[in-house]
């Protein structure tokens, strides 16, 4: 895994041409080079592109590399800025049709509707995408980028700011959604001198990649998002915990970083002022428990990534037992608009507690998989079938996964509930960082539940004894359901099992590893029934054997 | 406070320690930049062997059994050198119900061995990571750092037996 | 320092601020099992088998490292914590070949106790016992991991009392084993002192002293280590 | 069960030896004249203790020591399940299978080759006539059939087996208190 993927390279080519730069171009191609896009050759679009617009001397076109623009499902992406037309499974050896399009526009040209993938989200932390030249400090800036962080410096106090957010309603989005303006202000009265912002990029639920997103496509957000926060907790250090899986990522943060510091947008006098804020990257090493924020900071200590209990929180004894202030990057990477646009503006957007909007990874058996921002309160139809186009092939739906391996799945009699943070618990499941895995009748609810307790086994630091033997019973448990192997005093131990668990671990892997056994056995326990009773698994995933002496 | 022991020298005379030294001085030589240290280590080495440990142990003033127990924790490190190739197998979630679960064991079963080991030839390493992130390209695979969406099992063991 | 009055287990309890609640529990005699705590090093929280009830928190507190207030209700003991603590103790035989019979901790072992305190007479859970070896490689002592049950007070005992910092953890999850320096045979380690402070910590009979047969208990309890606890509050830990 | 009265049959106890070293019968043993007045109560009808052949139908308690290894020690403990009312595991083997399941981790085959044929030196063979086969574990009474009362130790001691007798027999529930594993 030490080898950088070649999509992840820097890519450090401009393709703009030197001589277009100085007037605004008459037509702009926007090519997608997220991770995704990427993966797909999509940089070799974008060349190509440049090529063939210059042979065609058309020298008013503007052939640009931007971050994620959305619908992965059918990349490349290739789109036409003024008209919004969207060229998908693009090749480098058929622009053709891209360079007609760019030759095509017209001064009165307006953005058509792109249909229902695009239109019925709104964007706020990837307001950005698909727009913003990712590596490009001065296209972050043209599109309002550190006004915010302006405002912040030259007009309010701190007080304020955590006043601003706090009336925004905004939570942390990186699961559990605790009210961020509480926490900032909890970490700014905390004692101490010294105190730390760190935000927490260890995306580690499978099936979820918002976090990856805003950092390759919008990274320079993530940095004002935290240096806002810096300023209202009184901070001068601030670091970015990053998955060593996101090499693309890494790689962009640091020269966003670089770029910043040589700006002036962090360092010592920030935007002429006295306030001073630095941010350093480290690399995760491949530990999902890492993501708690406890063990979070252990790493960042140099440490092995084992959570402690809390309290003490890291509000007041986190980094180095400094007070440290702990959000994720969405999180952060929604502050900025948050302070441009008004608290109250956000607030506006959403229902109940959960204000403002939250990027979902959609992923799955769904049609248009993808990065998508909605308004908090949209139901889970919409999502899925609106915006996501449906399940493949026109099958049915069974279930969605929210919340990685602490999450749930949510079956089709709750596809009308408005997704907030107290309707997913209340349906067994959970927010989490907003991947949203779809699953149709190919799917075996027991085998995913047997997925999950798989992976927390594995990523189980061992610190703790419900968690480290807990999961790995469980796990046994439900490998004998799917073999066909079970009993019924099996499944009333496997619940039994499930209930101490999740109360008695230390942290929240552990808390949180039964609630796909919880959530699949709520919806699902005809399928555990047929396994177990019947010896049968209905979805035809289960390889069950045949009906033998049962031996332990 | 940890004892200060006088700096110790570099394992030997390949210039790939300097990158490491430079690392670990960036940030004071100070225990808390184990974890980069091992960063620098890998990608300067590929693998984490016993002079290395030793080496970044010794100069940050961090005991050796605790090099050795964050060395062994994440997964991203390692201590044995990798094939030639490598082929890195998404398990996340996306990839799983899109068919990871039969890639790999194609793999398993062309290649004669499981995941985290390299074929006796030293040719192939095979691997698995928790989620790549690229969910939409379901299943996906990083051979040799490429990475492949949307792979069927036949096609990549094709490949494979090629190298 | 502040004083704090507070009721366990609806008993009229005072302790001093920067005091857990096993502490206070213990002045009052007030028995809250735990396997990984240890007067004198530092406590980790990690067992689970304190785990007690806070009146107004919904999650359950570990008491070793749970710092007492004012006011504070603590529920030490209830049947719901009962069967808790009996399927953690329950855990922790089902998770390695831990053979009472044939121990050489047999009758001085802590994991033992708990088991009779908590009246566990059988297990029910699937029981995992991976393969963990022995060894047997110091001259005066040996480990055999299969009893291990990963309280870590030899690794914190090793690193906050002796200053070898000799034991340590690798791997994780169930794969976590203690281990010398680069997890080298413990008869090569170079920084063992052989003080045996692990050995003497160690709950149950997977540190013990060699040269002894099983029957004979080599495990016997010595008074317990009094001078730890005057060496850690001189640290200030 | 009930306490019998002067007329109605007195309890039936039996006791089974299966994987285990007798450790658990010599401490039954060792309740010595205590044996007396357990047996002025009920009827030992079978076990090692009695020259009796058949397990017979309708016994009242069984106390059995021993895990269960082999094909014959599962089809022992199934009958004696069908035919007792009350199914004691009695010591460790019987209630974890204890010393018998320090074989599991190695596998059938390698025990038995390091038994038979690796450390013998005069025509190494491992005996299969008139042996009953192995099972691929060795596992506690209760993975294969229910049971009623546990009492766990190694041996069990003499004061808590009459103990538990005597609540038995005196249709007591008995508690488990004092019975710890090991010695």
């Amino acid at each position: 895994m030490s080898d950088m993927p070649a999509a992840a390279r820097p890519v450090r080519r401009r393709v703009i041409t030197e001589e277009i730069a100085e007037e605004p171009p008459r037509a702009t191609a926007y090519v997608c080079e997220a991770a995704s896009c990427l993966s797909l050759q999509s940089h070799d679009i974008t060349v190509r592109l440049g090529e063939v617009v210059a042979d065609a001397g058309l020298g008013d076109v503007e052939i640009k590399r931007v971050g994620c623009l959305g619908l992965c499902a059918a990349g490349p992406l290739v789109e036409i800025a003024e008209t919004g037309r969207l060229f998908e499974k693009v090749t480098p050896d058929a622009v053709g049709p891209v360079v007609a399009a760019l030759a095509d526009v017209k001064q009165t040209d307006v953005r058509a509707p792109q249909g229902p993938f695009f239109e019925k989200q709104l964007r706020v932390a990837t307001e950005n995408f698909g727009r913003v030249d990712p590596e490009s400090l001065d296209d972050y800036v043209e599109r309002g980028g550190f006004e915010a962080l302006r405002r912040v410096l030259s007009d309010m106090t701190s007080t304020e700011v955590r006043e601003e957010v706090t009336r925004s309603g905004l939570r942390g989005r990186g699961g559990a959604g605790f009210p961020t303006g509480l926490k900032w202000t909890t970490v700014a009265k905390a004692q101490g001198t010294q105190k730390y912002v760190i935000c927490n990029a260890d995306e580690g639920d499978p099936g979820a990649f918002m976090d990856r997103s805003v950092l390759e496509s919008d990274p320079y957000r993530v940095l004002e998002g935290m240096t806002i926060a810096a300023f209202a907790v009184h901070a001068t250090e601030g670091y970015i915990y990053c998955r060593a899986e996101y090499p693309l990522a890494v790689a962009r943060l640091r020269s966003a970083i670089r770029q910043a510091q040589r700006a002036g947008y962090l360092g010592s006098g920030i935007m002429d002022t006295s306030f001073a804020f630095d941010v350093q990257i480290r690399l995760g090493a491949g530990a999902f428990v890492c993501g708690e924020e406890t063990a979070l900071i252990a790493s960042i200590e140099g440490r092995r990534g084992t959570p402690r209990p809390r309290p003490p929180y890291p509000a007041v004894s986190g980094l180095f037992e400094c007070p440290t202030l702990i959000n994720n990057v969405e999180t952060f990477a929604s502050v900025p608009t948050i302070l441009r646009k008004g608290p109250d503006w956000y607030a506006a957007i959403g229902v109940g507690k959960s204000k403002g909007t939250k990027v979902f990874a959609l992923a799955g058996r769904v049609v248009n998989t993808g990065l998508v921002e909605v308004p908090m309160g949209m139901t889970l139809r919409e999502i899925i079938f609106d915006i996501g186009g449906g399940i493949i092939d026109g099958r049915p739906f069974k279930a969605v996964q929210t919340g990685g391996p602490s999450g749930g799945c949510i079956p089709a009699d709750h596809l009308d509930t408005p997704v907030t943070y107290e309707s997913l618990v209340e349906l067994g499941s959970f927010m989490g960082s907003g991947g949203m895995i779809v699953m149709d009748d190919t799917s075996c609810m027991v085998d995913v539940a047997k997925y999950f307790m798989d992976f927390c086994r594995d990523e189980s630091c061992g610190k703790c004894t419900p968690c480290r033997v807990g999961t790995t019973q469980m796990w046994m448990l439900l490998d004998r359901i799917t073999t066909g192997r079970a009993t019924g005093g099996d499944l009333a131990q496997l619940e039994h099992l499930a209930a101490i668990v999740q109360r008695t671990s230390l942290c929240g892997l552990g808390q949180g590893a039964p609630n796909p056994v919880f959530s699949t056995l709520r919806y699902f326990r005809d399928e555990y029934l047929a396994h177990i009773e019947e010896r049968r698994c209905p979805a035809g995933v289960c390889t069950i054997e045949q009906p033998a002496e049962v031996m332990a | 406070m940890p004892i200060r022991y006088a700096r110790p020298s570099a394992p030997s005379d390949d210039k790939r320690w300097k990158i490491v030294e430079t690392r670990m001085r960036r940030l004071g030589d100070r225990p808390y930049a184990l974890i980069e240290a091992l960063h620098a280590a890998q990608e300067a080495f590929g693998y984490l062997d016993d002079d290395a440990l030793h080496f970044v142990g010794d100069t940050l003033g961090v005991p050796h059994s605790r090099v050795y127990g964050v060395a062994t924790f994440y997964s991203f490190f390692t201590l044995k050198p990798q094939g030639e190739h490598t082929c890195v197998v998404c398990t996340g979630t996306a990839c799983y119900i899109n068919g990871a679960k039969e890639i790999l064991a194609g793999l398993e079963r062309s290649l004669g061995v499981t995941p985290k080991e390299t074929t006796a030839d030293g040719k192939v390493s095979l691997l698995t990571a928790r989620c790549l992130g690229a969910c939409s390209l379901a299943p996906a695979v990083i051979v040799d750092g490429d990475v492949q969406g949307k792979v069927r099992a036949a096609d990549l063991v094709a490949r494979l037996e090629a190298m | 320092m502040s004083v704090y009055t507070l009721t366990i287990d609806g008993k009229d309890v005072a302790g001093s601020d920067g005091q857990t609640i096993m502490e206070v529990a213990e002045e009052n005699g007030i028995d809250i099992p735990g396997l990984c705590h240890l007067e004198g090093i530092h406590d980790r929280g990690a067992c689970r088998l304190c785990v007690v009830e806070i009146a107004g928190s919904p999650k359950l507190a570990a008491a070793c490292v749970t710092q007492i207030a004012e006011g504070m209700e603590v529920t030490a003991h209830s049947d719901a914590l009962l069967e808790y603590r009996r399927t953690i103790t329950e855990m922790l035989f089902m998770e390695r070949n831990h053979v009472c019979a044939v121990c050489v901790a047999n009758n001085h072992c802590e994991l033992q106790d708990t088991a009779e305190d908590m009246g566990l007479t059988h297990f029910d859970l699937p029981r995992i016992s991976p393969k963990a070896d022995i060894d047997a490689s110091h001259p005066l002592f040996a480990i055999d991991h299969n009893r291990c049950i990963l309280c870590l007070r030899c690794v914190r005992v090793c690193d906050e009392i002796e200053g070898a910092h000799t034991w340590d953890v690798m791997h994780r999850g169930l794969d976590t084993r203690v281990q010398t320096d680069m997890g080298i045979p413990w008869g090569e380690s170079p920084t063992c002192t052989s003080c045996g402070k692990c050995v003497q910590v160690c709950p149950t009979g997977a540190l013990f002293e060699k040269g002894r047969a099983v029957a004979r208990g080599s495990k016997r309890r010595r008074p317990f280590l009094p001078w730890m606890k005057v060496v850690a509050e001189e640290r200030g830990l | 069960m009930s306490m019998p009265d002067g007329a109605a049959p007195r309890p039936r106890v039996a006791t089974v030896w299966l994987d285990g070293c007798s450790g658990c019968h010599m401490s039954l043993i060792d309740l010595d004249e205590r044996l007396l007045e357990i047996f002025e109560r009920a009827d030992l009808v079978y076990g090692p203790l009695v020259d009796v052949k058949e397990f017979p139908e309708d016994v009242d308690v069984c106390l059995v020591e021993g895990a269960v290894s082999s094909e014959e020690d599962l089809h022992r403990i199934r009958m004696v399940r069908e035919r007792t009312k009350m199914l004691v595991a009695f010591g460790d083997c019987a209630v974890t299978s204890n010393v018998p399941g320090m074989r599991n981790p190695i596998g059938v085959q390698p025990l038995m080759d390091r038994a038979y044929i690796e450390n013998v030196t005069l025509a190494p063979q491992v005996p299969t006539r008139g042996i009953p086969p192995l099972l691929p574990t060795s596992q506690p009474v209760h993975k294969f059939v229910d049971v009623d009362v546990f009492l766990p130790g190694c041996p069990p001691h003499a004061d808590l087996i009459y103990t538990m007798l005597d609540d038995l027999l005196s249709g007591r529930v008995p508690d488990a208190a004092g019975a710890r594993f090991g010695r």
